[in-house]
């Protein structure tokens, strides 16, 4: 697994690529959201596009981001999450939590909403 | 394919190769190509249990994977060095509210929606064992 | 990462996703990157030597690879069903004038290349076991 | 594996790409060599710069199909030879027996000489 940052109208996209396996590789992507929270960023873009592969290791992950940034006022939402990542929201009802898209443009603004 | 047997000690690092290794013998076995990483997940899900939960993330206890193919159907066994309790063993249905937040609890639940057939029990020897039934188009 | 044991029937379906199976482990044991086909090839021709020559062939018989990592060398054991006999076992050099077009005896002589330790031997059952160590930088 | 053929030249060049692993397979290559010699088909050459994965099973194919031109009168020439393969050719000596090339054209040429 990679992870990727970058900040763009504000807001942090975090991307990650590859295989979001169990293990210590994970503990930086929840790095990632409480750096952000460090540095007043309340905004995170969570980029799956590239996620090859992913399970629920994976999905603890994204939910204690989705709690960091929402105790610190802020929020968490998912990009281009594949058609196994989407299967994976359903089944866990994650999908009745997150806002996702597959238009970054369209992510970005509506954090201004 | 009869009798492949894989033991792997209680240790993350496996669990990528181990990933790799069971979409191989998927297609190997006649498993369609876009649904290799649902079995993958759902046999990883029930390993990362046994490592965790059967065996206490001890990397000296070992779990032990079972592939046997039949007609239309592979079947993997996923035993550790536990002894599941039924009474502990929630995570099988999404949590509500609140719960749904939790980090953990999702991988039991994954599986049985992956695989459709995951069921919990015990080896002859009173170990724990779960049997996940893939079937074949 | 001690106590792995891989046993897969005798059939050549298996050896695509051991030989990833194998890169991935080496991988996670340090291998270098560009070193770990040469491991794989090394441990497919002994496992392959082990279901041909040891088992006849028979899908009934196991081959069971054990891969046990310590400081700086992962130690492979590649266990057959037969018992090995040194008299039957040519190969281990590269034939010369028209044994160099033979289309087989290429299997030992290039896994002992590779990996360069590659020993022949009997489990404590008597069986045949070969040892391939590969050293760690 | 997987076995592309085109006819240049008056040669035929045999492609293999992915993984040359022992198993049914490597029929189809004895095959594609058993071809040429019957549609009288005496320059081959063996293009392996999409290999992957080879090995000893691989090796026995290619010295095969040297003998089935051989015994045409015909010769099977390796293009782009990895080098992962090229030690393996070193390691059996069957670099003595075969030439090998990485450029297409000069290996074309080499037929007509
Ligand atoms: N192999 C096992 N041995 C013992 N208990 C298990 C095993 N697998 C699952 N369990 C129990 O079932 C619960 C739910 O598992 P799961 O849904 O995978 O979530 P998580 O592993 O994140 O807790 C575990 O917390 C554990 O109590
Ligand atoms: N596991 C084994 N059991 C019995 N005999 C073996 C085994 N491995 C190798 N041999 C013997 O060594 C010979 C050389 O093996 P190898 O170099 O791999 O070439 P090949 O398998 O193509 O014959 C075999 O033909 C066989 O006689």
């Amino acid at each position: 697994m990679k992870i990727h940052e970058k900040m763009k109208d504000g807001v942090l996209i975090i991307s990650l690529s590859g295989k979001v396996i169990g293990g210590p590789d994970l503990m930086n992507v929840k790095t990632a959201f409480q750096n952000a929270v460090n540095q007043d960023i309340d905004s995170v873009l969570l980029d799956l596009g590239k996620v090859s592969w992913m399970d629920s290791s994976g999905l603890g992950i994204i939910v204690s981001g989705h709690t960091t940034l929402s105790r610190a006022g802020g929020a968490l939402k998912i990009l281009n999450a594949t058609k196994k990542i989407n299967e994976l929201l359903i089944i866990t009802k994650l999908s009745t939590i997150f806002e996702t898209f597959s238009d970054e443009t369209e992510a970005l603004a509506s954090f201004g909403e | 394919m009869r009798g492949i047997q894989i033991q792997l000690p209680s240790e993350f690092a496996v669990l990528e190769p181990l990933q790799i290794f069971i979409e191989g013998l998927g297609a190997a076995a006649g498993v369609e190509e876009d649904e290799l990483s649902s079995l993958s997940v759902s046999v990883i899900e029930l390993v990362k249990n046994g490592m965790e939960h059967g065996n206490g993330s001890d990397p000296g206890k070992m779990v032990t994977i079972s592939v046997d193919s039949f007609d239309s159907r592979i079947r993997f066994f996923i035993d550790d060095e536990g002894t599941w309790a039924p009474e502990n063993a929630p995570g099988f249905r999404p949590g509500e509210g609140e719960e749904l937040l939790s980090t953990r609890g999702r991988g039991v639940l994954i599986a049985r929606n992956l695989a459709r057939w995951v069921e919990y029990g015990l080896t002859p020897e009173g170990k724990t064992r779960v049997t996940l039934i893939w079937p074949l188009n």
